[in-house]
């Protein structure tokens, strides 16, 4: 028996083959390939509908990869009736039933992204041309996300965005089939302004170290524009090599400088090696300008506080999300996390949730897995109960706007994950800006078919 | 002027080392002409001795403390390391402080066992095999080793801090007669850059003054004829090769506190390692050293705020750019030896 | 006038004078050998003849044109072949590939970009090669790879390919150096089988008495870099000067 | 035939065969089974083989045959995927002359570099390739960002000019890289019983081209420009006294390896119009040194097995989880199933890497020649007509 069929699109119909398959005798899929003409690319067939976990295995965000894997299972098994559902519990849509998605058992495979845009575009490839995937999720660098959501834009997938940073994503990059949960420079930069303003005063000098690629230019210019508006001067900002592991050379001149506060746009490596050094030369026991010396990190995750130790001590930076929470959602993702695992989430992990739960709920409600139906669903979905208040997806870019939170490092950690707290959660309205500032066309949505 | 002085000691720091690391590796690859993929490995896991001498010291015991929670509501588990059992707790926490001076002592049999291991088991199949196939051995021999520390220690950085008594710096400025806080520089990178120069200074001496070290430097030039003397110049090579592995593992342990330890940061050196052998000269362990801090001292001036402005990108390709500029000025780089993998 | 003009030629290192200051005449179709005592500068003369090094002073002249400046290569396409002391053979290559190459580049100059042509199309090229590795008795061998020729038969190989490049000019470099009587003996007869047969001029620098006095037809003395004597062999054998420079010390 | 002796005529048939076959011999397993998680035969993973597979043999033309070891290919790589992405920018969605510009624009890059470079033999050299390349990576990831793209790398976008298409533009949508309105990215899908099959316009154009780069190689192995390159190798003095000047022969191979990387590279981008900075990294660099010697160098058909090895460890071992290697044992009795996926997991998925590193040292003790050694083992086995032939008695071994 055979069937042929000529498609525009480079698709290929496959059960998922993680997951819902097994050894069992091999499909025939003549008489369900009308689902080809459902409109869409990658139309589940079957019993089973699959998701692409595209997340950073190898290289430096390894383990940042592992906990949004972790993540993601554990939403997968939410999603499909098991362990105790959590956020399905306190999301304010109720669309959900633990029922898989649609009458669909949700099942996934997973890549590597090695936080290189040609290798996640290849993974993602694989999993949209070989597995069938309906939709592409995770990722530990914007590289990486704008890449992927590129891809998915012209193959005609839903992308949710893991851990991506950068006014671009939502930004200059933004595209219709993408969709980002996680905060950006811009919020970041908004949300720390005020906070250091009542702890360092108005009239600081700031000296920028900035991470010479498009997240570091994004996150400088919004910690510049904020801080400036507020009564800060910047003495200087100095681009540092993304290789660099060693920024002795970089740190050395700033007390020259006349700065009394250094900000430090650096992310993972980079801002474990930074923060070390900054330390290491003691800026922080020293006095300028009459003034404690001060080290700001506009973008914290709890493993790069991990990585820096004892040196994160006090010093302020912003998060989009923290286990300490105390709202019913965070705590019920962190039960039912920590249940799972033993230890905590990280704010990587909760976004990759989210997005997930985000996304099944929108097929849910769209009554459909065809990428249009469900960016019809997130555009303008306003939700709660997800750990971060009530939250809009806004249309225009399709980012998120909830609370932000501005961290600082614990002083006195009882154990290795405990070692942020929180100092202040800035209401989404303060961090909220006009979709068109960062220029961009969202394009409009592609089904693939 | 101020300036300048402090990016000279940022230079010596950073070339002490470039030139601690290039040192061993032109012990085997510009002497013994063994390309070694897998010398930064070596680096890595000299590092991770001093991570691996932590944890030993740290294993612990859990007492349940019913004050207080943990993340999930229940009762907190603290952990208590056994020294504090042993010592008491100011003793325990004083030797866990000190716990990576204290992984040098660690460290050394370590790695000349595993340099040793490896070259016997494996690289000396690789003498007369060509460049490309001991590439291709020790690179795959190099992710080994980087996949079995990420199993075990994990993907993201370690903190190996140095003990209390090095934290902070040395005003310079104060003792040149500048203004405080003007030329301040880190108490442990003082200590590393000393430690360079007497790893440099001893590896030095002991090829000079030893029998040793005469055989191996003649068996470099003329292999064969040492060997009609009767002498096993192979066991030489062996040790040669432990020697090379202690050298990059000493540089990794006391690097730990400078940049925290990751399982990837050997491959971040490999590629500026095998720059500096080269630009230093094939087969020359002066010249190694001279270039280790030739490229850390114009790094650290490319870094400087003025020299970036005036040249925008010039601090990522300095190095590449001297390294170029020389290799095209002087056939052999610095100080090379004629003849040394020329072909 | 000889094919070959060295005048005043010097070569300093560092502090060492290699080459005082050197004028030699090589005639025309003749052998002509040049000999001397370890260190006089033999080697150094040679290799400032065939561009490998530059003289501090003086002129080099082939064929009226000077060879200052010149890069091997060069020079070997004006018609000066090198035989070296160990065999400088293509090691990884069949003989009869070695004997080719020389080929191409006595016809094709020295560099031609001819990336589609087969090596096996070439008729002419490969029965000259043939032709060159009958006369050295190698033709049998065609097929073997280089490297595993026996010493003797590699210093025939170097020959092939330096006579089937048809050089006005042989240099070699102690030719038989190191080898035994036997296959010195063949070398000298396939030297003078080779002369026998072309036009070619022939300057052998060489440390065996046995070969320069069986082969010679003039002979020049080197010590301490400038010439002592010039002149035929019979002449040389009972030179005072030279048997106090020389051949007091090699027991001839 | 095609000026090719008998025997590299078979071998460019099977060569061709292969790529035209492709389709099949990478779906061995039907789909759904459990062992589909090793079929290759999707688009993507296919046209990267082939793509590799120009880049390893034109580095292969390179190192193969002088020796010359160069350590950063990749920027020629990256440079015709940048001007590739230009191409299709600013002129036309037709992938035509993005491939064209993009050879062209790599071969003169490589003009550049090879110019200096090659006044510096053996690991002199290959420090300089490293250099200018490594500093071609960390300009173009940073301050050379608007030509560049940064780090986030090179896209196209809606409001590209794309002078010669006119605005017509598909909606809100980005027109996707086509040849004469063939989009890359469309496929002929055919599913017999169980079994499906991807025909892929990409990818059969980039085999084309791979057929031709192939074909290219073996007449440059078997030329007299070859014969030079490999007297280059094996004797540079000898070659200069036999009045062939080696630069300009070095040079030229360099260049035209730089051409078939910019081929890549150009192929690359029309497949998937993005280029990234890190395409020019070291490590990139590092890996078709690493899929050449692994394949075997020198010969005509390993450096393509050699990209299809790491190709195929890169996209098909990390994608193996332990939810799949559960379902492959779920017929063991528990306990059994637990221990077996302990002692495999830490080989696949996230450890792709360990046992990719492990397979580098097993070929290269085993294998001496690289996997190409490794075929002729296996025929040598089959074959057993008259015990070992000439090989032993001296004569060289061809170059296959």
């Amino acid at each position: 028996m055979s069937k042929s069929n000529f498609t525009r699109r480079g698709l290929l119909k496959t059960s998922a083959v993680a997951g819902g398959a097994t050894l069992a005798a091999p499909q025939f899929f003549s008489p369900s390939w009308a689902d080809g003409h459902a409109g869409y690319l990658n139309a589940p067939q079957g019993d089973t509908v699959t998701l692409g976990f595209n997340v950073p295995q190898s290289g430096p965000y390894a383990d940042e990869g592992a906990d949004e894997l972790r993540a993601y299972e554990l939403a997968v098994e939410h999603l499909n009736g098991g362990g105790d559902a959590g956020m399905m519990n306190t999301f304010s849509s109720k669309a959900l039933t633990g029922n898989g998605v649609l009458g669909k058992k949700v099942a996934y495979v997973t890549g590597d992204t090695q936080t290189k845009p040609d290798a996640a575009r290849a993974s993602a490839k694989s999993m949209i041309e070989k597995d069938g995937a309906v939709m592409i999720t995770g990722g530990s660098s914007s590289g990486v996300a704008v890449a992927v959501q590129a891809l998915c834009q012209e193959a005609g997938i839903i992308f949710m965005a893991g851990l991506t940073h950068s006014n671009d994503t939502t930004g200059k990059d933004k595209k219709a089939n993408g969709f980002r949960h996680f905060f950006n420079s811009y919020m970041s930069g908004a949300a720390l302004a005020p906070i250091l303003g009542a702890n360092y005063g108005k009239d600081r000098k700031a000296y920028h170290l900035t991470a010479d690629y498009n997240w570091g230019y994004t996150t400088e210019e919004a910690v510049r524009t904020s801080t400036e508006a507020m009564g800060w001067e910047t003495v200087a900002a100095v681009k540092t090599p993304l290789t660099q592991t060693d920024f002795s050379s970089y740190i050395a001149p700033v007390l020259q400088s006349g700065a009394d506060v250094l900000v430090l746009n650096h992310y993972g490596g980079n801002m474990v090696n930074s923060l070390t050094n900054a330390v290491q030369f003691g800026l922080r026991d020293k006095q300028v300008n009459g003034k404690n010396f001060e080290i700001i990190v506009p973008l914290y995750s709890r493993l790069m506080a991990k990585g820096a130790g004892a040196n994160v001590k006090g010093i302020f930076g912003s998060t989009n999300w923290h286990w300490s929470l105390t709202d019913e959602g965070s705590k019920a993702f962190v039960k039912s996390f920590g249940e799972k695992y033993g230890f905590p989430p990280s704010q990587a992990a909760h976004t990759c949730y989210v997005q997930t739960m985000l996304y099944a709920d929108a097929a849910e409600r769209a009554g459909t897995f065809n990428p249009c139906g469900i960016a019809e669903a997130l555009e303008g979905f306003e939700f709660d109960g997800m750990g971060n208040g009530p939250t809009l997806y806004r249309a225009e870019d399709h980012q998120c706007f909830k609370d932000v939170l501005v961290v600082k490092g614990k002083e006195n950690p009882t154990s290795e994950f405990d070692l942020l707290e929180i100092v202040e959660v800035t209401p989404a309205a303060q961090v909220t800006y006009d979709a068109s500032i960062f220029g961009g066309e969202l394009g409009t949505c592609n089904p693939g078919a | 002027m101020d300036a300048i002085i402090l990016q000279i000691l940022n230079g010596l720091d950073k070339g002490s080392a470039y030139a601690l690391i290039a040192l061993g590796l032109t012990l085997i690859f510009g002497t013994l002409g063994v390309v070694n993929f897998a010398h930064g490995a070596l680096f890595m896991i000299g590092a991770f001795c001093a991570v691996t001498l932590q944890r030993i010291l740290t294993l612990s015991h859990v007492v349940i403390d019913d004050t207080k929670k943990d993340f999930l509501g229940n009762p907190l588990k603290v952990e208590v390391p056994y020294i504090y059992d042993w010592f008491g707790q100011e003793t325990g926490a004083a030797i866990i402080d000190w716990a990576v001076p204290l992984a040098i002592i660690f460290a050394i049999p370590v790695m000349i066992i595993i340099g040793m291991v490896m070259e016997r088991g494996l690289i000396k199949h690789f003498y007369k095999r060509p460049h490309a196939d001991q590439i291709l051995v020790t690179f795959g021999l190099a992710i080994v080793l980087q996949e079995i520390i990420k199993a075990y220690y994990g993907a993201n950085p370690i903190p190996a801090p140095a003990p209390e008594a090095f934290k902070g710096s040395y005003d310079f400025g104060a003792l040149l007669g500048f203004d405080a806080n003007t030329i301040i520089y880190p108490y442990w990178r003082l200590v590393y850059f000393a430690f360079a120069a007497v790893v440099i200074a001893a590896v030095f001496a002991f090829l000079q003054f030893t029998t040793f070290g005469m055989v191996v430097r003649a068996g470099m030039a003329d292999r064969e004829t040492v060997g009609l003397l009767g002498i096993d110049i192979d066991k030489r090579f062996t040790m040669m090769f432990g020697l090379a592995a202690a050298v990059a593992g000493l540089a990794g342990v006391m690097y730990t506190p400078i940049n925290a330890p990751n399982y990837h940061m050997g491959m971040d050196f490999l590629v500026i390692s095998f720059v500096v052998v080269v630009v230093g000269g094939m087969g020359s362990l002066p010249g190694a050293v001279l270039a280790g801090f030739v490229l850390g001292i114009l790094e650290s001036f490319a870094s400087m705020r003025e020299v970036i402005e005036f040249l925008p990108g010039i601090n990522q390709v300095v190095i590449y750019l001297a390294a170029i500029i020389i290799l095209l000025t002087r056939p052999r780089g610095l100080l090379g030896r004629k003849g040394v993998m020329e072909d | 006038m000889g094919i070959l003009e060295i005048k005043n030629v010097g070569k300093r290192f560092g502090g060492l004078q290699a080459l005082g200051d050197v004028n030699l005449s090589v005639a025309e179709n003749t052998v002509h050998a040049i000999i001397g005592p370890n260190g006089a500068g033999k080697s150094t003369l040679l290799n400032c003849l065939v561009g490998k090094l530059i003289p501090d002073t003086g002129s080099v002249t082939f064929q009226g044109q000077s060879l200052l400046g010149r890069k091997p290569h060069e020079i070997n396409q004006m018609g000066v072949s090198r035989v070296f002391q160990t065999p400088e053979i293509f090691a990884d290559l069949t003989v009869m590939e070695n004997v080719m190459i020389p080929c191409f580049a006595h016809r094709d100059g020295s560099f031609k970009l001819n990336a589609i042509g087969s090596v096996a199309g070439q008729a002419d090229i490969k029965t000259q090669a043939e032709q060159i590795l009958e006369d050295v008795n190698m033709l049998d061998k065609h097929q073997m790879q280089a490297s595993s020729l026996s010493r003797g038969d590699k210093r025939r190989l170097e020959m092939a390919m330096c006579l089937v490049q048809e050089p006005k000019l042989l240099l070699l470099d102690e030719p038989t150096a190191g080898m035994a009587r036997a296959d010195t003996n063949n070398t000298i007869d396939l030297l003078k089988e080779i002369k026998e047969k072309r036009d070619i001029t022939m300057a052998i620098i060489e440390h065996d008495m046995h070969v320069v006095f069986s082969m010679a037809e003039r002979i020049t003395v080197l010590a301490q870099g400038t010439p002592l004597v010039e002149d035929t062999p019979d002449n040389i054998k009972g030179h005072p000067k030279v048997r106090e420079a020389y051949l007091g010390e090699a027991q001839v | 035939m095609f000026g090719l002796s008998a025997k590299d005529t078979r071998l460019f048939f099977i060569v061709t065969g292969l790529v035209a076959f492709a389709p099949f011999l990478m779906n061995p397993f039907p789909t759904g089974s459990a062992m589909a998680q090793f079929n290759a035969g999707y688009p993507d993973l296919m046209q990267r083989f082939v793509i590799f597979g120009i880049f390893a043999i034109g580095f292969n033309l390179l190192f193969g045959l002088t020796g010359y070891l160069s350590f950063g290919h990749a920027a020629f790589l990256g440079a015709g995927s940048y001007a590739a992405v230009w191409m299709l920018k600013l002129l036309t969605i037709n992938v035509i002359p993005a491939i064209l510009i993009s050879t062209v624009v790599a071969g003169a890059f490589a003009l550049l570099i090879g110019f200096i470079s090659l006044r510096r033999s053996g690991i002199y050299f290959s420090i300089l390739t490293l250099a200018f390349a490594q500093m071609a990576f960390a300009l173009a990831a940073s301050v050379l960002t608007p030509i560049t793209g940064g780090e986030t790398g090179l896209q196209t976008a809606l409001n590209d000019p794309r002078i010669l298409d006119g605005i017509a533009s598909s909606g809100g949508n980005i027109p996707a890289p086509a040849l004469f309105g063939l989009e890359m990215r469309n496929s002929y899908v055919w599913n017999v019983s169980g079994w499906t099959f991807t025909f892929n316009a990409g990818y059969y154009l980039a085999g084309a081209f791979m057929i031709v780069a192939f074909y290219l190689s073996m007449r440059i192995f078997r030329s007299p420009f070859g014969l030079m390159l490999q007297a280059i190798k094996t004797n540079q003095t000898r070659l200069n006294y036999t009045g062939l000047n080696s630069r300009p022969y070095t040079l030229a191979v360099f260049v035209i390896s730089g051409m078939y990387a910019g081929l890549a590279g150009g192929l690359m981008a029309s497949m998937d119009p993005l280029a990234g900075a890190e395409r020019m990294q070291w490590t990139a660099s590092g890996e078709v040194v690493l899929m050449t010697i692994l394949g075997g160098a020198g010969t005509l058909i390993g450096p393509v097995l050699g990209a299809g090895f790491i190709k195929y460890f890169e996209n098909i071992f990390s994608k193996i989880n332990s939810n799949v290697l559960h379902e492959w044992f779920a017929f063991m009795p528990d306990g059994m199933e637990d221990f077996i996926v302990t002692i495999l997991y830490p080989f696949v998925g996230k450890g792709w890497h360990l046992t990719l590193g492990i397979m580098f040292m097993m070929v290269v003790i085993f294998l001496p020649g690289g996997l190409v050694e490794g075929g002729q083992r296996i025929a040598n086995l089959f074959r057993r007509k008259k015990s070992q032939p000439s090989e032993a008695d001296g004569a060289k071994t061809p170059a296959e």
